[in-house]
């Protein structure tokens, strides 16, 4: 029975959950489920898993935006229906991966991917993502749909990525690079653990719309929000009850906005991009570890946002060069030590970089141990 | 062509990777969405934030649907007379299938449940990985909602103060690194926590995310307040012959993750048995020996030869607590608590130990405080005492070098209640 | 003149500092300042510097046990003038060094300091204390001069280094072993970095003395002290202005005795000993790092403090059989993890020893890392 | 025989380590010291204490010598009826020389003088190095002062909240890795500062101390708000016949300070290269090299071979501020705030650096706050400002990992001033 605007709550179904997974196994998957014996990435973008029992897959993997057309989903569908028998999967970092047991269909899928293109002349399906390359940029809304954003996402993304596009389609790093991209301080992704992270931020402390505040806010929660105690209780010009921010408190993290509309933070020139390095997430050799910020400010350039497609770049080109195999970019910032890291990147070392939060204590060095 | 001049979007259409622009744009002119107007007012309303440096939409307002209190992000245009297609322009997060695998059949009736209920526009996933309908008015709600449920036998995502949809690593169905079912255990404590997913009781957000392995795929260890992360308590298995291969040149290192350049022949000294964090490793040019007491299950040595060695045969995962974002103390990795807990389905251990955590925090977490902040604030041994474990090395990377230590009453022989004026008996001012 | 009680400031001198140190410089001492080339340990306690003219200096090095009476200190002088030309040092641990520039006189005075005994029997000159063995304890004043001690210092000291005494005279741990003592959390001494440290601590909240507090304390000042804001205002049974201590907020720092003398912590089951390990002061191969408790609690036990001693034993024998050639203690702990320090030296890991302070989460395992 | 029972005590006197309590009952036998009781007194109480397993001294009263705000410290028995000989005892701190050396000559007089002034008990040295004579009544202190000023040339030390006595290693006295003038540098700051180290006018405390180098021997790093630590620019010299003669065992290494066990034959590679903290060091089986640009001055391949390695010849001091014991934040060691300075008399640049420290300190530090937790509660940023030096990596492990920076208006083109109007006209409520 259909939906019946008039009786909503009719037949009502809640609480089921997502579908099960199992349903939407390829075969080979579902019957080799566990029984995986090893893989090998034969080409950037392509895998085989072998199973025990000798059964193969074959995975090429391609770039997805994310922020995808139902159009765009279709054609993955047609693909899938040509190559895969109905099959596909998303990877955890917004890549779309082709699956296929029949080694004979690989060739002709990577030609068809390779053949796609937009109108405007950008791949449709890039391969690549694989091995110690660098893979799809996570990310978060931006402009195209929240609030609270110090800068676009999708935009930065699509300008970087066609920065690294070599990267993407070639495993030539020393180990994987993780890049991430969070428009706002909440960091809805794993911006803070990540190779390189593009992280949008504020730097001008929030206005405070007099006028509404009161009618928009409970203003006791707005105080309570802020970190540094900030915010306190003030009238305005007509007297009503308002709030008040001291600036040389605020760290533009944004909290009060997100509890009280009527204090919103972003403008033109003074919000923009924070570069993170070194940090991951893996277990792998060393232990994961938190991205730490390298430069403090690039302004918001769209359309391109050219000075972070450079810095970024930068970064990436001079650990490329100079890490060693296997060594993420954190665990080689350290090995040298990070005065090097600002030499080898010609970064410069600004005030803004020393930790004076929490834990700043820790961040410190308490050894004459250094290079000259 | 499109109803708004975007010049400066229009530039994003150059360059080789995907543009979303030009998707927005093919969706413009072939998609049947129901609400004509709205990516191509998105693009108009993008272009301008692309001017103005600064974004265009109001700070969500609550929308839901009826006794759901999550699922729904409320999204509203600062510039409704300009581009009404995206007025109204909510969000639903639809809770993704465990590790993301689709059928074209499936994919095909969520497409065509958007184009009939929304903009034709999605996020193919969310950072928290559900699949998200980027832009709907609030009158669609309901009925996209019906019609999932009956139609698609699919539900709701998570927003708000409660359980967000879990995620997991591909875990056993390609992997040969799973050492737990990390997609059934995503699904089934899913779905044994749906109340605590659709109707926010929590003190803030809660998220489960579950690796099958400590490469972390799936990131949990830095973004999720519950992370399981498989692991085994028993030998790497070795096939001597495959390191052999991998030494003779047979076999790719890292199953081929390197080759684009050119890192000189394969060096098992230098590329695996110089790197093992512990040195427990040994290869005396024809045998490779691991002393498995001091292995960490860095997963180091498996990543580089797949072939010669696979995993334990005891497996489980090591469960850890409290990652978050910076909001408002700052970022959090999770710690340690479990070091190992076998992972079976129905997984009754790990609901058991959940409900522990869970009780403890609504009873004691402060509004928009989370799990790993109120470990913070009570301290990890408060924590441990209410889950009931036992204080273990492992949790720590080393033990605490202040003295401030908070003795308890009761562990002090003769209590804390002294007379002042005994003391001065033998004391005297 | 002499000093007449009558007129105290007439010839008063002041602010003239220490005597120059150039005084008391040996000759050979003196003509090589600055020049010495290379030094040789040829046996535990006997140090050769060689200057780059080729001058020697040798330095016998013997405990010294800080506590010192004047007849003590001529008896010194005695050795001095016999041997050394009437010139000694002090070290920066407590020990003495008799140097002597001719060679001939050094076995005469070996012979003689091993001579030396006090009536009961101990040495008076214990030669030892260099490279890889354990030198003297830094240590503190304790119950035999200080007004907020948990333990005794001297007392402990003596017991331990009796305990110690074949490593002081040899050279057969790893690396140098530095053991310090501090009675109380004030921490007169670098405790706080030691191999091993002994440490005084209370564990009763302090008692209110309600009838003298008002007329002792100021009690603004008593409160402002607490780092944990336990204490607060109240009245005495008496109506008197007093103070309150909140017991579960206490972690028995002690300050408030500090700054009030009526709020007494001492108690003779409350106060005991903790033991720390692992710290270091030197910058070599690994940077300092501070000590890390691993046993919260050990009752007091004059006059021989049995189980200090004997844990602290366990602790220098369990490293010098399992650590490397130059590896300090804190770096072989993090070496083997610390969970297998506490499995080969059989300590109970407790929930004292989980960091809950202002940096405690940095000291939490953020990783999969550890060993079964 | 003493006055007191004291059978603790005597256990005491058994094994092989220096007995402080056969050595306070030779005082009491023999010693000439003018406060006759006190040695035995002394022994009394402390027999007390080892019964009650609690300290029997007061709290500390306020007594000095006329002029001085420190040296003194004041102490007094709580049992002062059972042990009159020590009802006052107070400490005087007096000023050690540089690194600790002595003629017998001056330290007789020491002896002498404390034999007419007090209880002829010391301490060589105090923790923070001075020589502390142990216990003395107040009318002894002024006559003490005037003798020790008069007759030895000698001044007191410091306690309370100034600069307390500067100690330092016995650097180039006779220590081959000395980098500079450890204690002339001591010296010369003890003395520019008299009015500081007598007269408390700081917030509390405040030390400095002087290694000659890395290796730290007067842990400068842990214990002293300023640490002035010796270090070098140039090469390490290298001798290569001398590596050979250790690699060939003809010369012990770590200038034997390993000889009492069997560590087996010298192993440079093990040994010296591979603990290289940065590796770059190389020995090719003949000959020693040392990428010097990035050595960190660790000083380990020097110690271990002393007559191979010597320090560069351009030296000079990282100097770092901030070590203070755990009252009231918790322990902390020095942070390197200045990664070179040259060290010559009179040490003019040192002298202009701590001046603007103490400024700064004196004006914003509370009340009881070390310069650490002024630094900690401000920030190395503040800290940087106001002691003029431009920020560098070398002054931290690593860059913050927390977003959360202070910008400063000046920094932010057009400032903070808004007007929410304005935004209004493009954003509309
Ligand atoms: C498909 C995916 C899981 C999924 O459920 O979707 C996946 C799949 C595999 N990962 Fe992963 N990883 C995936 C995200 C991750 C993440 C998460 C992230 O980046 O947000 C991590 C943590 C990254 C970090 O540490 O910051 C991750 C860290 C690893 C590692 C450790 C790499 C390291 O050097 O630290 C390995 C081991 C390896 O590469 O040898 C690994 C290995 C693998 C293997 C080889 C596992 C296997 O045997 O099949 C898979 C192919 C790797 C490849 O692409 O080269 N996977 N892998 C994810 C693909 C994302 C993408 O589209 O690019
Ligand atoms: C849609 C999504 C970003 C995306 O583009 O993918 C998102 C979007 C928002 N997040 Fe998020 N978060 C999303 C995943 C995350 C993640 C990643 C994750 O879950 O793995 C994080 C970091 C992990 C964590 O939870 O700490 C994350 C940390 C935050 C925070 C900071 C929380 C904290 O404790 O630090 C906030 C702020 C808040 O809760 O007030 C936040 C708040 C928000 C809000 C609701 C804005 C707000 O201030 O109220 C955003 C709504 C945007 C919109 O209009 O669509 N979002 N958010 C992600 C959810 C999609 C999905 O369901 O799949
Ligand atoms: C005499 C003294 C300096 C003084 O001004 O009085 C001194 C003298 C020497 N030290 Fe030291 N150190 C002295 C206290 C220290 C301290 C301070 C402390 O322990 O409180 C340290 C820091 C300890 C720490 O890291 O915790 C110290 C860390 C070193 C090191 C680094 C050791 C290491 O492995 O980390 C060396 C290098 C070495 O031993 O090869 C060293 C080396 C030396 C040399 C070899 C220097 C030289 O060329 O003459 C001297 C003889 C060493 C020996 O005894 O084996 N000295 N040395 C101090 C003797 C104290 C004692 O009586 O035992
Ligand atoms: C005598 C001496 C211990 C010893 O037996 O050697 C000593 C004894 C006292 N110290 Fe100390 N400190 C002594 C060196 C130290 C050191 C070591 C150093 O200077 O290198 C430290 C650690 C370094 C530092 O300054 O942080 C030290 C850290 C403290 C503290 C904690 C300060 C902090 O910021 O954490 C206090 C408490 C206070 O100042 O209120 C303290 C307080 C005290 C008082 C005055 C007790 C009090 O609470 O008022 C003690 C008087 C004892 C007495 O009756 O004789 N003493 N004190 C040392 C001075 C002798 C000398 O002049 O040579
Ligand atoms: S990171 Fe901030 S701006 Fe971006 S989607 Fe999340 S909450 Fe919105
Ligand atoms: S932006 Fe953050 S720091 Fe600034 S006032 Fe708002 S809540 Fe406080
Ligand atoms: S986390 Fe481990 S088990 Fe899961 S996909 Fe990654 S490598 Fe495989
Ligand atoms: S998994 Fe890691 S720790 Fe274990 S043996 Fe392999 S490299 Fe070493
Ligand atoms: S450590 Fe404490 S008890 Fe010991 S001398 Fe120092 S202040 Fe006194
Ligand atoms: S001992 Fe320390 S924590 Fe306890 S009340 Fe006194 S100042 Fe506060
Ligand atoms: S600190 Fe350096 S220079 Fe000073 S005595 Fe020690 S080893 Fe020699
Ligand atoms: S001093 Fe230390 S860092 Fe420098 S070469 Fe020698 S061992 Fe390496």
């Amino acid at each position: 029975m259909p939906y019946d605007p008039s009786n909503p709550l009719q037949d009502r179904i809640t609480d089921i959950g997502p579908r099960y997974f199992r349903e939407f196994f390829p075969p080979v998957i579902e019957k080799n489920f566990g029984k995986w014996e090893y893989h090998e990435i034969l080409e950037p973008g392509v895998l085989v898993h072998v199973a025990e029992g000798g059964d193969e897959v074959y995975t090429v993997r391609v770039g997805g935006c994310r922020l995808m057309s139902v159009e765009h989903l279709r054609e993955i569908c047609e693909i899938a229906d040509k190559y895969c028998d109905g099959y596909l999967r998303f990877t955890t970092r917004n890549n779309i991966e082709f699956l296929v047991s029949d080694k004979s269909k690989v060739k002709p899928l990577i030609d068809d991917l390779k053949g796609r293109k937009f109108a405007a002349g950008s791949y449709k399906f890039p391969i690549g993502g694989t091995g110690s390359g660098i893979t799809n940029i996570v990310h978060t809304q931006g402009w195209a749909h929240c609030h609270t954003p110090a800068i676009d996402a999708s935009g930065v993304v699509k300008a970087v990525m066609d920065g690294l596009f070599e990267e993407f389609g070639s495993m030539n790093m020393p180990a994987p690079v993780r890049v991430s991209l969070a428009c706002c301080l909440n960091m809805c992704g794993a911006v803070h653990c990540s190779d390189i992270a593009i992280l949008g931020i504020h730097r001008k402390p929030p206005m405070i719309d007099g006028e509404w505040i009161d009618k928009l806010c409970e203003l006791p929660l707005a105080i309570a929000a802020c970190p540094t105690a900030a915010i306190k209780p003030a009238k305005s010009a007509g007297g009503l009850k308002s709030l008040e921010v001291n600036g040389e408190r605020c760290m533009f993290c944004g909290n009060c906005y997100t509890m009280c509309a009527a204090m919103p933070l972003a403008d033109e020139v003074g919000s923009g991009i924070a570069i993170l390095v070194g940090g991951k997430l893996s277990n792998r050799i060393s232990k994961p570890k938190f991205s730490k910020v390298v430069i403090p400010f690039i302004p918001n350039e769209p359309p391109r946002w050219g000075s972070t497609v450079a810095a970024v770049k930068n970064i990436v080109d001079v650990y490329a060069k100079d890490a060693r195999k296997y060594e993420r970019l954190g665990d080689w910032a350290e090995r040298i030590g990070w005065e090097r890291f600002f030499e080898k990147t010609q970064i410069p070392f600004t005030h803004h970089l020393i930790d004076d939060y929490r834990f700043a204590y820790t961040t410190w060095r308490q050894s004459t141990q250094f290079k000259f | 062509m499109g109803k708004h001049k975007t010049p400066m979007l229009d530039e994003l259409e150059n360059g080789p990777w995907p543009s979303f622009v030009s998707d927005i744009k093919q969706q413009v002119e072939k998609g049947k969405h129901i609400l004509k107007d709205a990516p191509d007012d998105l693009l108009g309303v993008l272009e301008m934030s692309y001017e103005d440096k600064v974004t265009h939409w109001k700070h969500g307002g609550i929308v839901g649907v009826f006794g759901y209190g999550g699922g729904i992000i409320g999204r509203y245009c600062d510039q409704p007379q300009q581009f009404p297609g995206v007025a109204h322009f909510h969000t639903v997060r639809v809770n993704q299938p465990s590790s993301k695998y689709y059928t074209t059949k499936f994919l095909r009736e969520l497409c065509d449940l958007w184009d009939r209920h929304g903009s034709g526009l999605t996020n193919m996933h969310g950072s928290t990985g559900d699949i998200v309908f980027l832009g709907t008015t609030t009158d669609h709600l309901e009925p996209l909602f019906y019609d999932m449920t009956h139609e698609l036998n699919q539900d709701l995502g998570g927003s708000g103060s409660n359980l967000r949809t879990p995620e997991c690593c591909l875990g056993m169905s390609r992997c040969e690194f799973a050492c737990y079912d990390s997609q059934e255990a995503c699904h089934q404590m899913t779905n044994a926590y749906q109340e605590e997913l659709h109707r926010p009781a929590f003190p803030y957000k809660f998220k489960f995310k579950f690796d099958a392995c400590p490469n972390g795929c799936v990131a949990s260890i830095a973004r999720s307040d519950m992370s399981v992360i498989g692991t085994w308590r028993d030998d790497i298995r070795i096939n001597q012959e495959a390191v052999k291969a991998y030494v003779g040149g047979e076999l790719k290192p890292n199953a081929g993750a390197h080759s684009s350049r050119d890192w000189g022949k394969f060096d098992i000294i230098a590329e695996v048995i110089n790197l093992c964090p512990t040195n427990c490793m040994c290869w005396d040019g024809s045998k490779l020996e691991i002393n498995n007491a001091e292995c960490v299950r860095c997963m180091h040595c498996l990543n580089v030869m797949p072939r010669a060695l696979r995993i334990g045969e005891d497996r489980g995962a090591s469960i850890l607590f409290g990652a978050k974002a910076p909001i408002l103390e700052g970022a959090q990795m999770s710690t340690l608590t479990v070091p190992f807990m076998k992972m079976e389905p129905p997984f009754d251990e790990l609901k058991e130990l959940i409900e522990k955590v869970w009780d403890w925090w609504m009873e004691e977490g402060k509004n928009r405080e989370r799990l790993g902040e109120l470990i913070q604030r009570k301290s990890m041994q408060e924590f441990l005492r209410v889950i009931e474990l036992e204080p273990d090395p492992r949790m720590v990377d080393e033990p605490r070098s202040n003295p401030y230590i908070f003795w308890k009453e009761e562990e002090v022989e003769g209590g804390w209640t002294r007379d002042i004026e005994v003391y001065r008996t033998k004391h005297p001012r």
